[in-house]
């Protein structure tokens, strides 16, 4: 069974779709660690280190995205889980910005895959398969 | 718990204030001396004054609109809020980012800065800490109505005092919905402490002559909430903020989507803050009701939002709250542009406008709906009292943490998190799980019938399941998470 | 006066359908053909033919959406519908240019030609005639939904057997409401008798197993029509079409602005429908209503606009009629774009669906209503009948002759144009002046009681402005056009 | 007393805002002759002849206005009223268009004044007053 951590980063409170996302992931037979809301990158690290993960699926609603996310790659890579696969996704900029420059600066922090707003997470499973190999 | 339900004396306020006022540098401007700050607030026209305003549309019942913004930018910030004067708010917002929620002013200072020098929003609102009394003046001062700060601060304290030393007559927030929905950690006496004073902090002005009007934040997670528990929420922090010596409260409620629930849940959340507030002996009370659209996940086609918008404002023209607040077509996306927001804002103002003389009707419907809220919210409030052992502060933070009242879908760990809403069969807003709910078992056997009437129709069996499909049925374009 | 509510045999029919024909080249089309025609028709599957469609939609108890749209060019006209399929539209209209509905065959192909030559909409509509079967039937292949011709024509014979042939099952309009709002000197016993062909031709049909929708026009002039009297030429207009052999005929009114009074309108008008129709014998009817979202002067901005349009959905939806007839953001201007005619279906049918199982429900104020409307119409119509000596279309002639039967604003010289109609205090539409409209006694009261009450209540005496002031006052955000 | 002749051009039915022109011009002091709806260049012209009208107020509301009114200030000038002002509002073209391009467009058939959808005629009066000397 792959390992999933999943939460939402920053100062970001929005907790409905975590809690979809957790029952959706578990629903498709993965091991879901869910740390919530106002989850910082040294807590999602930690709790991937901890568990093994597979993948560390990070969710911004809030709009502070952007400044949230930097450097994570990074730490992945000084925490020693340098290959880990990183998602991110939700509302992930604050208004309506053109997604594909959005999505540029998201995978130049090295993030692998990242989502627009309104994907439902059950849009990413495919994508989940794929990259956990299965 | 040292906590209390009672009046901080002057002497106890004055001494946190030294405190909170160290928060950050800008709690040092001399703006923030009371007495420079009452005789601004004189100041301030009958016109712009939030509670006089609300106080008059109540007496012509009419709905106000007011819309939701903020940018980190001062400029910006001011531009963004004429131009919504412009599409026809009457009441302005100063929308506050997350980091001065959560109190990190070093975080928001980066984002300021970083947002001035990119000149692009870094942050998703206008982090008025930082800006400091002097910039909120400026915003004060570039409006013709009205302003309110809303925010989602479970520690709002030094906000509170910048923001009314500034002319700013009207927040929002409390120490249950501003913590519950917004906040992880923070222990519910704390939020509640902390709100008890920013309440005295308005009660210290009204005692020089100052209305100021406060906003519990009715629509909590915004998601499936039954009217029941906002509204118990609701008389509860109006109870709270009396007893600092409020006296302008505007009690809140977020669109659910059934008209007739929606419509009984407003005039339930008005009979019942009246009545209780009346009960305790809160004399000379001026209560006013704001009814928010749809506050659940948004469609993203914005023929389709624009659509929501104006129903969402039908409701509350039908229910005749005395405020609606307003959302934009570019909800599900993100913070909107100023026009899109200016959308928003004219499409309610025309409903509003066009419904004006006219109102829900009675009906058996409806009158049923009313008694059964009351019903519930009565009990709620029965179980409050009872576990405080007649202290209402006390009470809440035990009713929290015993799962008494518990509010779905709510990040806080001082949260039970086990109620769980689902529709029933005609889209009211349902309990499905009820957790340690303080419902007596009259009220349960009515929520399980009314959902076993739906399940029944769609075939399927009571389950979690269905609480994920209303999740997300209205951004699909239905109420009723139907499979 | 050789007019007579009788059904014409089928020898008359076929003699008066040769010199139909012989009105413009294209109907010589061998495709016109009788024997032909009814081949194709028998070919159309159930999905796309609208009676049956809408049949479904009553039987489900949902609200179909079907925009209005029509540009000259048939490749451009094509687009549109495929458009507003895609947005959504569960039904399709062709709306016809203004020369074609006045039999203006000629200044009509001038427009197509030289909107084709400069590529530019010279016509407000779909020239169907010019076009022919032909055209008509690339058309209704290119759709997966049913097409309805929408028009204005006093004399729709010969589009009438074009558009049928084509395999479009539902026609718009009848003898007075294709008449009255529409013409100004075509006497009604003219357009009446034009349309019993129109209606025979369908009956035509019927005995050959194929189900075509006949649809008399609601709405009228769309300014201010009490719904008393467009019930009444809806009812008319049905028993007219039911003794040609129509089986399947939806009904229509156009929103007047207050909620209880639309859907009061709407029930009273279905009651009543069904009701006559059973009185006078016809058996197996199959009867449908359709709403029309606001049909006066719309509101210039375009986000009033959508605001206007959702809640005209939102009345429609909780009427539960079966049909809602959209408009667009771009009505007060001009024809609207594609993509702006679009927006109004997305925003209609997320109303429509989010509202699905909801209804407006029963109350005293609603129930008073449609005895009100009830009452009236029983009386306009008994006057009718009287004066035609129990012969319906004699009836009709006369009454409107001498102003017994009297629409607001119309433009035909054939109405007496002596009614005029103003809002009351709650924005219901009531009549100021009767002129010699065919109300007793008690009901002339209860009209001068009601606008009376909002005279006293504006502090005016009651005149001609108020009904000015009523003309403008939904454009400019108003449902009552108060001082 | 100046006189003003109004109607509808063309095919064109809309009859609603004809009643208003007419009360609201009657009201400002004017006399009017109302030729109503359905009324062509040639009915406005002999209405103008047969009662010395100051202007012709053609209202075109269903959109075939542009095709309706070409010509017109030509058969004044054969009537032998060659200087009459002619007014022209309503919703003259067919659709949202540019409005300055439609202007143009009737200016150049010889309208004195071409009016933007939704310009109600108390609007126009100052206009009026003016073109007729008051
Ligand atoms: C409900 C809501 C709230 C509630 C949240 C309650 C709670 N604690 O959960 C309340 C009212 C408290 C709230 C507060 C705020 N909110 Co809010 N909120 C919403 C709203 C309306 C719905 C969110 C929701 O629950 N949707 C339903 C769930 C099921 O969907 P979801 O959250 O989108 O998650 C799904 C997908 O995004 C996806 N997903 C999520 N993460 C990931 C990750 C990956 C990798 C993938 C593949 C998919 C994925 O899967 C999830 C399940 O399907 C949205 C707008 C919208 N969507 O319509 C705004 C919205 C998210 N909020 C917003 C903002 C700004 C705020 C506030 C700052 C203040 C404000 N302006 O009101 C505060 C933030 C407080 C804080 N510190 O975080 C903005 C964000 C703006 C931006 N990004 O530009 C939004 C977009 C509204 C807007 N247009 O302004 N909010
Ligand atoms: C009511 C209405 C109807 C009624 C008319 C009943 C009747 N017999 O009067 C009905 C339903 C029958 C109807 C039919 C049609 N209509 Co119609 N109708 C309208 C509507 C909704 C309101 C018009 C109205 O009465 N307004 C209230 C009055 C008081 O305002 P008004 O007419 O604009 O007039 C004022 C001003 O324009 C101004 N004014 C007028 N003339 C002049 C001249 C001058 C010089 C000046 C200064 C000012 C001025 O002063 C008036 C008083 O203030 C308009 C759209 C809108 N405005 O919202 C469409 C509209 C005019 N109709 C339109 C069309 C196309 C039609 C139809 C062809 C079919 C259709 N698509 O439905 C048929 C036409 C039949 C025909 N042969 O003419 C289009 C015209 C499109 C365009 N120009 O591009 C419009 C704009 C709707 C749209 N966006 O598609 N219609």
């Amino acid at each position: 069974m792959k390992t999933i951590v999943i939460g939402v980063i920053g100062a970001d409170v929005h907790a409905v779709g975590n809690k979809i996302i957790e029952f959706t992931l578990s629903n498709a037979g993965y091991h879901v660690v869910n740390i919530g809301v106002l989850s910082s990158q040294e807590d999602f690290i930690n709790a991937a280190i901890e568990t093994a993960a597979d993948l560390i699926l990070v969710s911004s609603l809030y709009g502070h995205g952007e400044i949230d996310c930097r450097g994570m790659r990074e730490k992945c890579i000084e925490a020693g889980i340098a290959d880990i696969c990183l998602y991110v996704g939700g509302n992930i900029v604050v208004g309506k910005q053109d997604f594909s420059e959005v999505k540029t600066r998201f995978l130049e922090m090295g993030f692998n895959r990242v989502y627009p707003p309104g994907t439902p997470i059950d849009d990413a499973l495919k994508d989940i398969r794929e990259d956990l190999g299965e | 718990m040292d906590l209390k339900n009672k009046k901080l004396t002057e002497a106890e306020f004055l001494s946190i204030r030294k405190e909170v006022l160290s928060g950050w540098v800008t709690g040092k401007d001399n703006e923030l001396d009371l007495t420079k700050a009452v005789e601004y607030l004189k100041q301030v026209p009958d016109h712009k004054n939030f509670a006089l305003k609300l106080n008059l549309a109540k007496q012509n019942n009419v709905t106000m609109v007011q819309p939701r913004a903020g940018v980190p930018e001062l400029e910006e910030h001011i531009k963004l809020l004429q131009y919504l004067e412009e599409c026809g708010a009457d009441f302005v917002p100063s929308t506050i980012d997350s980091y001065t929620r959560q109190n990190r002013y070093n975080e928001a200072q980066k984002g300021l800065d970083e947002s001035i020098e990119k000149h692009r929003a870094l942050l998703n609102g206008f982090p008025v800490v930082n800006h400091g009394v002097k910039n909120c003046k400026r915003v004060f001062e570039s409006v013709n109505v009205p302003i309110e700060a809303r925010h989602g601060t479970p520690d709002a304290r030094l906000l509170s005092e910048i923001i009314h030393a500034a002319g700013w007559t009207s927040n929002e927030g409390g120490g249950i919905s501003y913590n519950i929905p917004y906040a992880k950690s923070v222990p519910l006496e704390v939020s509640i402490k902390n709100w008890q004073y920013v309440d005295r902090l308005v009660g210290y002005y009204e005692e020089r002559g100052i209305r100021i009007n406060r906003e519990p934040f009715g629509p909590l997670t915004g998601t499936l909430v039954p009217p029941c528990i906002s509204n118990t929420v609701m008389i509860i922090e109006a109870l709270l903020a009396a007893e600092q010596g409020v006296k302008n409260i505007t009690v809140g409620y977020g669109m659910g989507g059934n008209l007739i629930q929606d419509v009984a849940a407003i005039k339930s959340l008005y009979y019942q803050t009246v009545e209780y507030l009346d009960k305790f002996g809160y004399k000379d009370m001026e209560i006013s009701t704001v009814f928010h659209q749809w506050m659940g996940g948004f469609p993203q086609d914005e023929a389709e939002a624009m659509a929501l918008i104006s129903y969402s404002s039908t409701v509350a023209a039908l229910s005749k709250s005395t405020k609606l607040i307003s959302k934009s077509p570019h909800e599900s996306i993100g913070i909107p542009t100023k026009e899109a927001n200016g959308l928003g804002v004219k499409a309610s103002k025309f409903i509003v406008n066009m419904l004006r003389d006219q109102v829900m009707v009675d009906s058996d419907c409806l009158a049923h709906e009313i008694r059964q809220i009351r019903k519930e919210v009565d009990c709620l409030m029965n179980v409050v009292l009872e576990v405080g052992e007649g202290d209402l502060a006390v009470g809440t933070v035990l009713a929290f943490k015993q799962g008494l009242l518990d509010i779905p879908f709510a990040p806080s760990k001082y949260n039970a998190g086990m109620v769980l809403p689902a529709r029933d069969n005609e889209g009211m807003i349902r309990i499905l799980e009820f957790g340690n709910l303080g419902f007596d078992e009259e009220i349960k056997e009515f929520h399980k019938k009314k959902i076993l009437e739906r399940a029944k129709s769609e075939q399927r069996k009571v389950s979690f399941q269905m609480t994920v499909d209303d999740v997300y049925s209205v951004s699909k374009g239905k109420l009723i998470g139907r499979p």
